[in-house]
């Protein structure tokens, strides 16, 4: 009957929908264990192994391919060092079947999913948009116009209750992303259609020079949750493995039909936003430094060194995996891009228009005139 | 993603079947049901379109004869049903949403531009985006200010997007089946104004495909160019015309994005002489695109500059002052007689 | 240094930006004391009165607008009825310098404002789209695409503040309202500017026929606050006092520079959506009659007589007063309206560009030829 | 709402101070911080336009001089800042916003159309909404998808908006002078691939008015139209050919709405020939308007159909390959080419 009432005796508990009060952390800056785990429970051993192999992967291709920016061999490059735990932590929480929903920043992430250098890299050396296939790896072409992934990830998750298929999808965002609408129609239909959704908010302190104190008067990200009715956590977003745990535990909650999960990490970009970027203009370099020594490889390695889990001779193997594939990654980028002007007018629709053959015609036609290759 | 019309049977047992008199509406409602039906990835949401059945009862009791994992309700949030859509349609869906009034997709435009008409090619065909969004547009219904516009020229002018509308119901019918079947986005633009008028006619998939103009009215003096809410009136100028003496042919789009120059540029040719017709405000409409590609195509056929009759450059007005805006057959009329016939000699 | 963790200290204080549990009341149905008033202050007699006044005037004013739309003397009438204490709770709030930005719904509020009844019926009329002068009575435009008055709210209140004006806005919304991306972002740049608004969410249970289960998984509307930093009130919305007092409570914050709030008023429409909408398709008759039980004037009513401060007599002189109003305003509907096309083309642009002031000669000389005459 | 350039007599002594090279963004950042001191109601903000002075420099400095009242960065939200630039001028300040690229105004959409274009007619002229929206825009800077849309077309379709943009450093600081001090919303396009062109000149508000179109290069032959990036490219192509016999007349628009159709068509009225160029997709592009109207007007004077050049119909393509989107002047010379000089005499 009275509908707006429906929910008020919830309205009492509603303080389970909020987040802690400080980040939970599973490892701590130095290595040990954290002292706030909250609910989060530590992975096992392989997949701490693996966390910190795939972070040492992601970091190496990352630094490479800020270099390859700097040498104008990619059109741009957005570096999410410093956000090496979030990238990895986050893509290794998924199954096979689930979907990653990344932006420009989460090559590593889409890396660390499955999808080859060279194909994550195609958007931002420039050959085409998406240099992936999005189905077979399930992960969703790298998304600029910020937030709104947030509802294709929806979008896929619903669809995959509507179908009774078990699938979840993971959401990646920024700090500034969470004030666009989408974002909140995001987490409002998410919370609405109960949808098998994990949100991510790498907060990173930027969107590009502005700091987060001008972004948001919340005390937490996280506590945004409970204005969708969406649970949320508060991690520490340099911890691998609280991310993968909590990314895991969303990701669980969302298969058992429980509905979305909406976790902030606290992380930091190391970096400028890109290449392009002057970082110097709006932040401290002291700053920065006290970041680097919440670097999220350092402190996993410190506990698998702790716990016996890794040693100089296997960490010594992991960093020349790390180098073959920068150096892959190196040859890939190097070597010239063709492109195929044909391919401009292939998939505006289905099939091309007339219009766009003729129009694919003309082009070809003046490129056969200035007998210039079409490649 | 290869989708066919999955009707065959039953449309051409309705095709056996008596023709009834049908409003749009109930066409469109008719269409729905029958693609719900047809295909079980078909899904239909939006604002009010399930228990209501929609403010035009466009989707009138298909929540009840679907369920509700079909035909659905969804918080009032437009970006968020088109955003949503496509990853409907990323997980192999083929949504059907409803924008309530034109005016009410703006808030979706992000969604639209940046990605309903640009994954396919982002990701070099990978990913197909059967998305319909359906678009109640245009005037004449006496609507309050932000329910009258006509927003067509800003989605014909993104690439990788279908536009087409309806003129009469049969065509309603018809071309929402084929929107909902075709693998690209499709923005199906419904005439408000034409919801409740009434054609006898057997609803069928059989017709012209979905990027076909279609000549309405066959004449040889001049090109009447109209599509949607426009093409009654346009064939009710071309009645009056022949007591002036011309022979008017009106030609109903049903696809302006793309375009179909063949059909159009044709009879152009064959007149000499064309009149566009839209609702929308005329400066960056629809109709410059129709009248700049025609002129280039044609321009040695032309016997008077391809005129445009449209609404003024102006915000939609309000109720009491719609009539002063909108085109009528006067107004077509009145064009057709500035296409410099002095020197002509028709019979 | 830390940017992400500066509002940390506050989060374990996060308690204190959530509403009650149950919604505030002055007032109770009976017209008794509320035994919930929370932080709220029932106004003094003076205020009590003028509120009752108001509605009687206001339920009369909607009353008869919904029959001039049956009647087609009106385009369309979306009827407040039920709301009335939101109406003229939130309006009487303002003080004259503050600025109110309602919605189609909200005519009463307008009406109360002191826009003249024809003015404020223009637009559902259908003479032109706002038939007041905004400025004179710092009432903008009624907004029909949803939420999109709450920007321009934040703008204006925050203009105030960088002109260092002492002005509040108060941004009128529904339920539905809050589900799209414009009233996060107007909720968010508040909450960051803390702009001097007001935020009242009229909670009327439907958003035309979705119900507020289908449009919220949030425990309560105002539990969005928390996630923008924004202190927020849950109030009995057929309470014309616990309104008055919560708004001006908020303008009182927002005039002292401490920012905006958010109130959740929980109220009901009682007529259709609009004079063209089938309400029964959507809701059950015993729904209605349950609210109407709860009747915003009648408990103020019940409240002043137990108090001395309405008799029969006074009851009776506002009755006539009222019906003048409904006279008057009848016989303004009912007088044909009088339009001039060319003003069509007066107010797009600050002067007519020489393309309209050509297609303005072109209609009048269409309607002259016509020998119809220009109005 | 009366608005005068109370800049005069700074203006009248920098006439008389030397020529300086300077790049459109740096004449850009002086019109923003000549206007700013000009004028005490206008603001500037948006997204990293305030510590960082904007991700192309163009506010670079103007926080640091004029303050945080005056410039300052905002949450990441388009709607929310065109939206609260609403609400600053219906209180009386004049917002100079910016969105950060072309294609992320789209979330703005709703704000443009519904209000910002809307509100002065809606409320019978009693809000002036006194808003410049800059946005960077076009292509051939390298930029990944989603930075380099021309979107202008969408605006000049929006009656109640006006739509402006420079082809030259001198122009984009008159220009953007006098979009701030123009009554009306004013959408003000910024070539993204001109910020570093440099031009020497005394940078004035002394020059044609806003709504004007001016001819960059005189001539006879045929009517060449630009706007914005493609000014210089036209300037170019008009160079290259006069070594194929034809003596092109470069018209740069600088004002797409209103369009200076009296300009503009007294040229083509003289040359008889005409082509347009613009980056943005031909489809429904605004060359289309430009097209239909001049051979509306000047029918009878034209030699050839009015011929566009144009991006193709497309979504702007990667890096990469956007040099064979964009129009040159190989494609500008050979659309003067297919004008139908056969029967010509040209000295
Ligand atoms: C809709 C939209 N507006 C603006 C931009 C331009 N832009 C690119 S990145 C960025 C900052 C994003 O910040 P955040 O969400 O915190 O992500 P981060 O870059 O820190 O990973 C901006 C404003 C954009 N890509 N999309
Ligand atoms: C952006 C937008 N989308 C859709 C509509 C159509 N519409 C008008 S009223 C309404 C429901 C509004 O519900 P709510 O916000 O709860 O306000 P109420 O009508 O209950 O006062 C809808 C969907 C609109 N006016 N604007
Ligand atoms: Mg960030
Ligand atoms: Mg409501």
């Amino acid at each position: 009957m009275k509908t707006q009432y429906a929910r008020r005796s919830e309205a009492t508990a509603a303080g389970t929908l909020l987040p802690s009060a400080t980040p939970l952390q599973l490892i701590d800056a130095d290595g040990h264990p954290g002292d706030n785990p909250g609910s989060l429970r530590l992975p096992g051993p392989d997949v701490l192994v693996e966390l910190h192999r795939r972070m040492v992967l992601g970091r190496r291709f990352d630094s490479q391919s800020t270099a390859l920016a700097k040498q104008g061999r990619l059109a741009v490059y957005p570096s999410s060092r410093g956000q090496d735990a979030c990238q990895v932590g986050a893509a290794l929480a998924l199954r096979r079947q689930d979907w990653l929903f990344p932006t420009y920043r989460d090559s590593m992430a889409v890396l660390t999913r499955g999808v080859p250098a060279e194909e994550t890299l195609t958007l931002l050396r420039g050959d085409w948009h998406c240099g992936y296939d999005p189905v077979q790896y399930r992960v969703a072409p790298q998304c600029t116009p910020l937030a709104t992934n947030t509802l294709h990830a929806v979008g896929l998750g619903y669809a995959a209750t509507l179908k009774n298929e078990d699938q979840v999808a993971l959401a990646l965002l920024g700090d500034g992303a969470t004030s666009e609408g989408d974002t909140h129609e995001a987490l409002n239909f998410a919370g609405v259609w109960k949808a098998p959704v994990v949100f991510l908010v790498q907060n990173n302190g930027y969107a590009i020079s502005v700091p987060l104190a001008k972004q948001t008067a919340a005390p937490t990200l996280a506590a945004k949750g409970i204005g969708y009715g969406i649970p949320s956590l508060l991690i520490d977003g340099n911890d691998a493995a609280a991310v993968y745990a909590a990314v895991r535990a969303g990701v669980s909650r969302a298969a058992a039909g429980e509905g979305p999960t909406l976790i902030e990490a606290i992380t930091y970009r190391v970096e400028a936003h890109t290449n392009a970027d002057d970082a110097s203009r709006y932040r401290a370099s002291a700053e920065v430094s006290e970041w680097l020594s919440r670097d999220p490889i350092a402190r996993l390695e410190a506990y698998l060194r702790g716990a016996g889990l890794l040693d100089d001779a296997s960490a010594a193997r992991l960093a020349a995996e790390a180098e073959r594939l920068a150096e892959d990654v190196r040859q890939r980028m190097n070597a010239d891009v063709s492109v195929d002007p044909a391919e401009l007018f292939e998939h505006v629709y289905a099939r091309p228009t007339a219009a766009l053959e003729r129009q694919r015609a003309e082009l070809l036609a003046e490129l056969s005139e200035l007998e210039e290759p079409a490649l | 993603m290869t989708r066919v019309m999955s009707t065959d049977s039953p449309d051409k047992s309705a095709a056996a079947a008596e023709a009834k008199p049908v409003t749009m509406a109930a066409a469109l409602n008719q269409a729905l049901a029958d693609s719900l039906a047809a295909d079980e990835r078909v899904v239909v949401f939006g604002e009010d379109v399930g228990t209501l059945g929609g403010v035009f009862r466009v989707t009138d009791g298909l929540a009840g004869r679907f369920g509700e994992r079909r035909v659905f309700d969804t918080p009032l949030a437009e970006a968020g049903i088109v955003g949503t859509a496509i990853g409907m349609a990323m997980n192999g869906l083929v949504p059907v949403v409803e924008m309530q009034f034109d005016a009410f997709g703006y808030p979706a435009f992000e969604q639209v531009t940046s990605h309903l008409a640009k994954l396919h090619n982002r990701t070099r065909g990978r990913l197909a985006l059967p998305v319909v969004i359906r678009v109640p547009f245009g005037g004449g219904i006496g609507g309050v200010e932000h329910h009258s516009d006509s927003s067509e020229a800003y989605y014909t002018h993104t690439p990788g997007l279908r536009v087409v509308t309806p003129g009469t119901p049969a065509d309603a019918y018809l071309l929402l089946r084929q929107a909902i079947a075709c693998p690209d986005p499709v923005l199906f633009f419904e005439p408000k104004r034409r919801y409740w008028s009434r054609e006898t006619v057997v609803l069928s998939t059989d017709g012209p495909p979905i990027d076909r103009a279609v000549v309405r009215r066959p004449g040889r003096d001049v090109t009447l160019i109209a599509y949607g809410g426009m093409v009654a009136t346009a064939m009710e100028a071309a009645s009056e015309a022949v007591s002036e003496g011309w022979d008017v042919e009106v030609i109903d789009l049903r696809s302006l994005s793309p375009f179909d120059e063949e059909t159009v540029a044709a009879s152009v040719r064959r007149t000499g002489r064309a009149v566009i017709v839209h609702e929308a405000a005329g400066f960056g409409g629809y109709g410059a695109e129709v009248a700049a590609r025609l002129t280039e195509r044609c321009f040695h056929y032309l016997e008077a500059p391809i005129l445009r009759v449209t609404g003024f450059d102006i915000p939609y007005p309000p109720p009491h002052l719609e009539r002063f805006h909108l085109p009528n057959t006067d107004r077509i009329l009145d064009a057709i007689a500035r296409l410099q016939w002095e020197d002509e000699d028709r019979g």
